[in-house]
């Protein structure tokens, strides 16, 4: 495969369309999928009224706090999606297309996550307010939590193909995707795609028990954007997720970057569905399943797949 | 990777790491000096990748960061302040320590200008990152070993040492509460029995 | 970008580094001192290894096992502070002087 | 298939400790624990026989131009068989004479025991042999200490770890010079290795082996490891922990015998240990205490064979000692249990327990040498090698075979004699697998008689790779009758009810505390280093301290008077001077008077201050400690550029 790497100024124009296209996608998709849950008639129309819902946040009240770190907590929501993008940077987007298939791609991907783990944390401390605070410590104890398992999972895509590049890994599923190869690793991946971007059972900082924690504080533009940044990590996850074990941009006919869509849309309405679904779960009860069975479990996954890959 | 832009942006990187290293130092709160610490790092590990060891610059970047936020819950939660935010000064001997330091700085820079260094530049390009698995896997196989057993052996030390309570009973057990004035006794009786569900998980 | 430079950066955060751990009374401010010091080590380490020992591996493996060492001395580290404070309510240097003469 | 050879056992020895951690309901009961124990040693013995007729081997590089081998000579291959040979009743009379809770940690740890002891047999160079000694002393400490919830048992288990880890330190010495000298730590490669490095070698193998044999001046060692559990002390001296040393010695004996002094340093130590071990045995008020000074003192006749160059003659004895040592210190143990104690002084328990006294019996010959039985013949076999030596050599080891006939039968007499004198009642009925087990290794014994059939005799020695000495019939007859007085001796002694007094006198108080040997190591080591330590303390308190005080003090006065004569001085200069120039001698003394009193002052404040600077030093806070090392660090630097 040769080394995919766009040019740099199709690069930032590429990776900022698929990102805010991808918030885009995602929060209408939020919207639909929320609607056809709560038995609405016309959920497509959904959709479009989720903007009323956008204007209505624009005009909430931000507080006032004591002291707060006004430059983290500008500069959280920004290096969120700046890791995002970092995230979507090293994911190839087509056969050949990709901002920077780097050969440390899996490492750059979980140091992506523990990044986000960051900037969530800055994002709640910076508030200087006891509920946002509550909230950033819950982020950093649940996404501890699914970290190692996350590299597990990605390791274990790995082993097939021989490579850490993301490119390769597609390369790897020409034959046989990984949802089939490793079965284990789709739920596994998908407890880390809530977790990192806290979405619905996995919405522990930002949950309403804590009165919307580290996003309690915000006024209007900084809560859009922080919402606005959530759901793009949340595309890339979806991407990622098609990526490393729906084959990517592998498919009969259509074009790669195509295909990757379509399989993406596909991940991300199973994502926010999920989101609407299954309640929000307890910290203390994630975190003891993160680390007594979900944990244990990607060690076998991993185990499973390096005896499958030496066979 | 070579030319300009790698001058300028090591340069950049360099001036950062040590920039925010200092801030680490100056800065009045405890969580901004961990992330400070974590910049400085992140900092390092760009360069490193600009040294072309791809795989050790984002690994630094990877262990760093959960680290530092390790780092940053602990500095809250043994600093008297909530959540490190109001400003304080905690430091000693602060002449020494400059001193100290510049003159660590200084000597090792001398070294570093007027040796003799040997020059064998790596010859690009190199898949610097399969070399480094051959000879972890290889070479370096019982470097490694050694290594994990060390890790297994910190573990097993760490629980040890933090563990609430063992064989002989609470860890707390003939230690007192603290006054809110730090220059205060402490107060008379035991420490409370600490809840067994009070505390969160693990580290990375 | 030559050897010399990395290795004067290097020596910049250890001097910072050698700095804070004298300086800082808070263990874990302490601890970050080591830190900083150690990624000067780590930064020198990675330069020898690109321009003195011509991309010979065992020079990235010197690396790693600085991140190793780092590894052992943050979790030793913080359990120690961890079992200080149960047994002292010490979070400061000055607050131990059980060592002295 | 070699590397099964430790690691069965040790996987067993894991997996049987493991049960510990299940709900008490699940946990296999001891009777399982001690077949499956047994099973697991047979088959570990079964192992070993395919690999010593297979002649299996295995090698593996481990990075870094070291290589480690498992590979086995005839010297090994005997110790490979005995050792789960012997280990096998002895965990089966564990699973059933030791109760209570930490049964499955007992067995495990005896297992792993036998793992570490086939590592190190099986090893084929120095690494691999430091790290079985290594795991062979742990072993032991865990199980000298097996019980510690009685506080003395860990600190014995710590005495005899430390002795032999004393001792190691010559293994590390030996494998650091070999590996320096020939790039290998292989025993094939000790020939290539230099004489002054052949010497190092030696020297720390023997030291190590001394130690770890529990010979003059280690000795005492073994009787601290009584505190063990008896299986674990039937196993330690007969073919594991104790047997190291002199398997070591016996295996590297040809490549290490080119050096001059190897033969007869080992024969000396042999031989005073055989001697000193045995007047220890012949004192000892208890029983466990009696048997690990008689093991000592087999063990030097061990060392003689092996210096007279003769290690085929040690590996026999060594073989026939482990068989009849483990099964007295199974009796013992049926006797200890029996009264609750172990003192000699309160059993006689021949009444009681017939059968049980007759198979002890059985050992105690085989102990005391008496020909019939196997271990009369490797004796004599000793003595004939120890006549190649020398007459002397001879006739000591001829006495020291008198000296355990005497303290063989002392024991049974003791332990075993039926005059009625014994307890009313038993605390406690040895069970009819503890009788099995002893009854086991006592036929294994009685079976050993059978190199007494010359031609069998003959073919054990060339097995082994050694020839047979050539002997004088009044070897045979001295030994005899000196092993005849021995008996006839304690006998008597007995008779007259003085048996069990001896270690009250003088004599025999010097010999039940070996020697002063113990106290040797509490003065020679352990009371040093404290009192070391304490006078180092007491010097920074008082010294540096008071002398910095001292320094700051005299400074102050020195000042005083300096400025009180300079005051003087100066006003005979100003009465001088004033003659001529009265106004410029005036402000001329001023300013005199200022300068030498700013410079005296200023040096007794700079003194007083660098004193209180000195002082603070040793504030007990960590960074004035960093500080001091990022000087010390910067100092080190400076010389060593400097001496460049």
């Amino acid at each position: 495969m040769t080394p995919a790497t766009l040019h740099p100024l199709l690069a930032v124009v590429v990776g900022g369309l698929v990102l805010a296209g991808g918030a885009v996608v995602v929060g209408a998709l939020d919207a639909v999928v929320g609607a056809a849950v709560a038995g609405d008639p016309r959920p497509a129309t959904a959709g479009v009224r989720a903007w009323r819902r956008v204007v209505l946040a624009w005009r909430r009240p931000g507080t006032v706090t004591e002291r707060p770190d006004l430059v983290l907590w500008v500069v959280a929501p920004a290096a969120y999606v700046g890791v995002a993008a970092l995230a979507l940077a090293v994911l190839p987007l087509g056969d050949g297309i990709a901002i920077a298939d780097v050969r440390t791609g899996i490492v750059v991907f979980g140091a992506v996550e523990v990044l986000a783990m960051v900037a969530v944390f800055l994002h709640g401390w910076a508030a200087n307010s006891a509920l946002a605070l509550v909230g950033a410590y819950r982020f950093v104890a649940e996404s501890l939590s699914f970290l190692l398992l996350s590299m597990f999972v990605l390791i274990a895509a790995a082993l097939p193909a021989e490579s850490m590049a993301f490119g390769e890994i597609v390369a790897s599923q020409q034959g046989l995707w990984n949802v089939v190869r490793q079965p284990l690793g789709l739920p596994l991946f998908t407890v880390v795609a809530l977790g990192t971007t806290f979405w619905g059972p996995l919405n522990l900082p930002d949950g309403a028990d804590i009165a919307t924690g580290t996003s309690l504080e915000v006024g209007g533009p900084a809560y859009i954007a922080w919402q606005v940044a959530r759901r793009a990590m949340l595309a890339v996850y979806a991407i990622a997720t098609s990526v490393v074990f729906l084959g990517g941009h592998l498919g009969p006919v259509l074009p790669g970057p195509v295909w990757l869509a379509l399989k993406s849309v596909v991940v991300a309405s199973g994502f926010v569905w999920l989101g609407h679904r299954v309640g929000r779960v307890p910290m203390d009860r994630f975190v003891r399943v993160a680390w007594t069975v979900l944990l244990p479990l990607s060690f076998l996954h991993l185990a499973v797949t390096g005896a499958v890959v030496l066979l | 990777m070579t030319g300009w832009p790698v001058d300028v942006a090591f340069w950049v990187l360099a001036v950062g790491a040590v920039w925010f290293g200092w801030r680490v130092f100056r800065t009045d709160s405890m969580v901004r000096a961990t992330f400070a610490l974590l910049v400085s790092f992140l900092d390092v590990g760009a360069i490193m990748v600009l040294l072309l060891a791809e795989y050790l610059g984002v690994a630094l970047f990877f262990m760093m960061a959960v680290e530092m936020t390790v780092m940053a819950i602990f500095m809250v939660a043994y600093m008297m302040n909530p959540a490190g935010l109001n400003p304080m000064q905690m430091v000693h001997q602060p002449r020494v320590a400059v001193v100290a330091g510049v003159l660590a700085a200084a000597g090792l820079a001398a070294v570093a200008w007027f040796a003799d260094l040997p020059s064998v530049a790596l010859v690009a390009p190199q898949d610097t990152i399969r070399e480094l698995g051959l000879e972890v896997m290889g070479e370096s196989m019982i470097l490694m070993q050694t290594a994990g057993i060390t890790l297994l052996a910190t573990m097993i030390g760490a629980v040890a040492l933090t563990a609430a309570h063992g064989r002989f009973g609470e860890a707390t057990s003939g230690s007192r509460p603290p006054r809110l004035d730090p220059d205060a006794e402490p107060v008379e009786q035991e420490m409370a029995r600490p809840d067994p569900h009070a505390h969160h998980g693990g580290h990375g | 970008m030559t050897l010399v430079a990395v290795l004067v950066v290097a020596a910049a955060l250890i001097g910072v580094g050698v700095w804070g751990v004298l300086s800082q009374q808070s263990f874990v401010m302490v601890m970050m001192g080591f830190e900083l010091a150690l990624n000067g080590v780590m930064l020198a380490a990675a330069g020898a290894w690109r321009f003195a020992a011509g991309g010979e591996p065992k020079g990235q493996v010197l690396v790693i096992v600085a991140l190793f060492v780092m590894a052992i001395e943050a979790a030793i580290g913080f359990a120690l502070v961890v079992a200080v404070y149960r047994r002292r309510q010490a979070d400061t240097t000055e607050g131990i002087a059980t060592m002295e003469r | 298939m070699i590397a099964l050879l430790p690691l069965l056992p040790a996987v067993l020895g894991v997996a049987t400790w493991a049960s510990d951690a299940l709900p008490s309901r699940r946990r296999p009961p001891p009777s399982a624990l001690g077949v499956a124990a047994t099973v697991g040693m047979l088959l570990t013995a079964a192992i070993a026989a395919l690999v010593v007729t297979r002649d299996s081997t295995a090698v593996a590089a481990l990075g870094a131009g070291l290589q480690v081998e498992l590979a086995l000579d005839p010297t090994a291959r005997v110790m490979a068989l005995l050792v789960p040979l012997v280990a096998a009743p002895v965990v089966g009379y564990a699973a059933v004479h030791e109760e209570g809770a930490g049964l499955p940690r007992l067995l495990g740890m005896l297992q792993l025991f036998v793992a570490a002891m086939l590592l190190l047999v099986a090893a084929a160079d120095l690494l691999l042999l430091l790290v079985g000694w290594e795991l062979v002393a742990a072993a032991s400490w865990g199980l000298i200490g097996w019980e510690w919830r009685d506080a003395s048992r860990p600190a014995r288990a710590a005495h005899a770890f430390h002795a032999t880890r004393a001792g190691t330190l010559g293994l590390f010495v030996a494998a650091g010079a070999l590996f320096a000298d020939t790039g290998s730590l292989a025993f094939s490669s000790v020939p290539d290795a230099g004489a002054g490095t052949l010497g190092v070698v030696a020297a720390g193998v023997v030291l190590a082996a001394v130690s770890k044999s529990g010979q003059v001046p280690f000795a005492p060692w073994l009787t601290s490891a009584m505190a063990g559990p008896t299986p674990a002390s039937a196993l330690l001296h007969s073919a594991t922990m104790v047997a190291a040393g002199a398997f070591a010695l016996a295996r590297l004996e040809p490549l290490l015998a080119p050096i001059g002094w190897f033969g007869p340093v080992l024969i000396g130590i042999g031989l005073t240990t055989a001697l000193a071990g045995g007047i220890v045995a012949a004192v000892r008020a208890d029983a466990k205490e009696v048997l690990a000074a008689s093991t000592s003192a087999q063990y030097g006749l061990m060392l003689v064979a092996i210096g007279a160059g003769h290690p085929a003659i040690a590996m026999l004895h060594l073989v026939v000692h482990a068989v009849f040592k483990s099964q007295l210190f199974l009796s013992t143990g049926i006797a200890i249990e029996a009264v609750g104690s172990r003192s000699l002084g309160r059993m006689r328990l021949g009444g009681h327990l017939p059968l049980a006294a007759w198979v002890a019996g059985i050992g105690a010959a085989a102990l005391a040498a008496v020909p019939p039985l196997g271990a009369g013949w490797t004796k004599e076999e000793v003595v004939a090698a120890g006549a190649a030596s020398g007459t002397v050599v001879a006739v000591l080891v001829a006495v020291a075979g008198g000296l355990s006939a005497y303290y063989a039968t002392r024991l049974q007499l003791l332990a075993w004699g039926g005059d009625g004198s014994g307890p009313r009642q038993l605390v406690r009925r040895p069970r009819r697998s503890e009788h099995a087990a002893t009854i086991a290794l006592a036929a294994a014994g009685l079976l050993a008689g059978l190199l007494w059939v010359p031609s069998l005799g003959e073919r054990a020695i060339t097995a082994l790779g050694g020839e047979p000495p050539t002997g004088h019939a009044w070897q045979v007859v001295l030994s005899l009758t000196l092993l005849a007085l021995g008996g006839y001796g304690a006998w008597v002694v007995q008779q007259r009810g003085r048996i069990a007094t001896v270690a009250s006198t003088d004599v025999g108080h010097v010999a039940d505390r070996w020697f002063g040997l113990r106290d040797l190591a509490r003065v020679a080591v352990a009371d040093p280093l404290h009192r070391s330590s304490a006078a180092l303390a007491r010097f920074d308190d008082r010294i540096v301290d008071r002398g910095v005080q001292l320094a700051a003090a005299a400074a102050e006065g020195a000042s005083r008077v300096l400025r009180r004569t300079a005051e003087v001085r100066v006003d005979a200069v100003v009465e001088a001077v004033a003659r001529a120039t009265t106004g410029l001698a005036t402000i001329g003394a001023g300013l005199a008077e200022r300068g030498v009193d700013a410079v005296v002052g200023g040096v007794a404040v700079l003194v007083e201050r660098a004193g209180d600077d000195a002082r603070r030093v040793q504030t007990g806070l960590v960074h004035h400690q960093f500080t001091v090392i990022a000087i010390g660090l910067a100092v080190a630097v400076a010389a060593a550029l400097v001496g460049r």
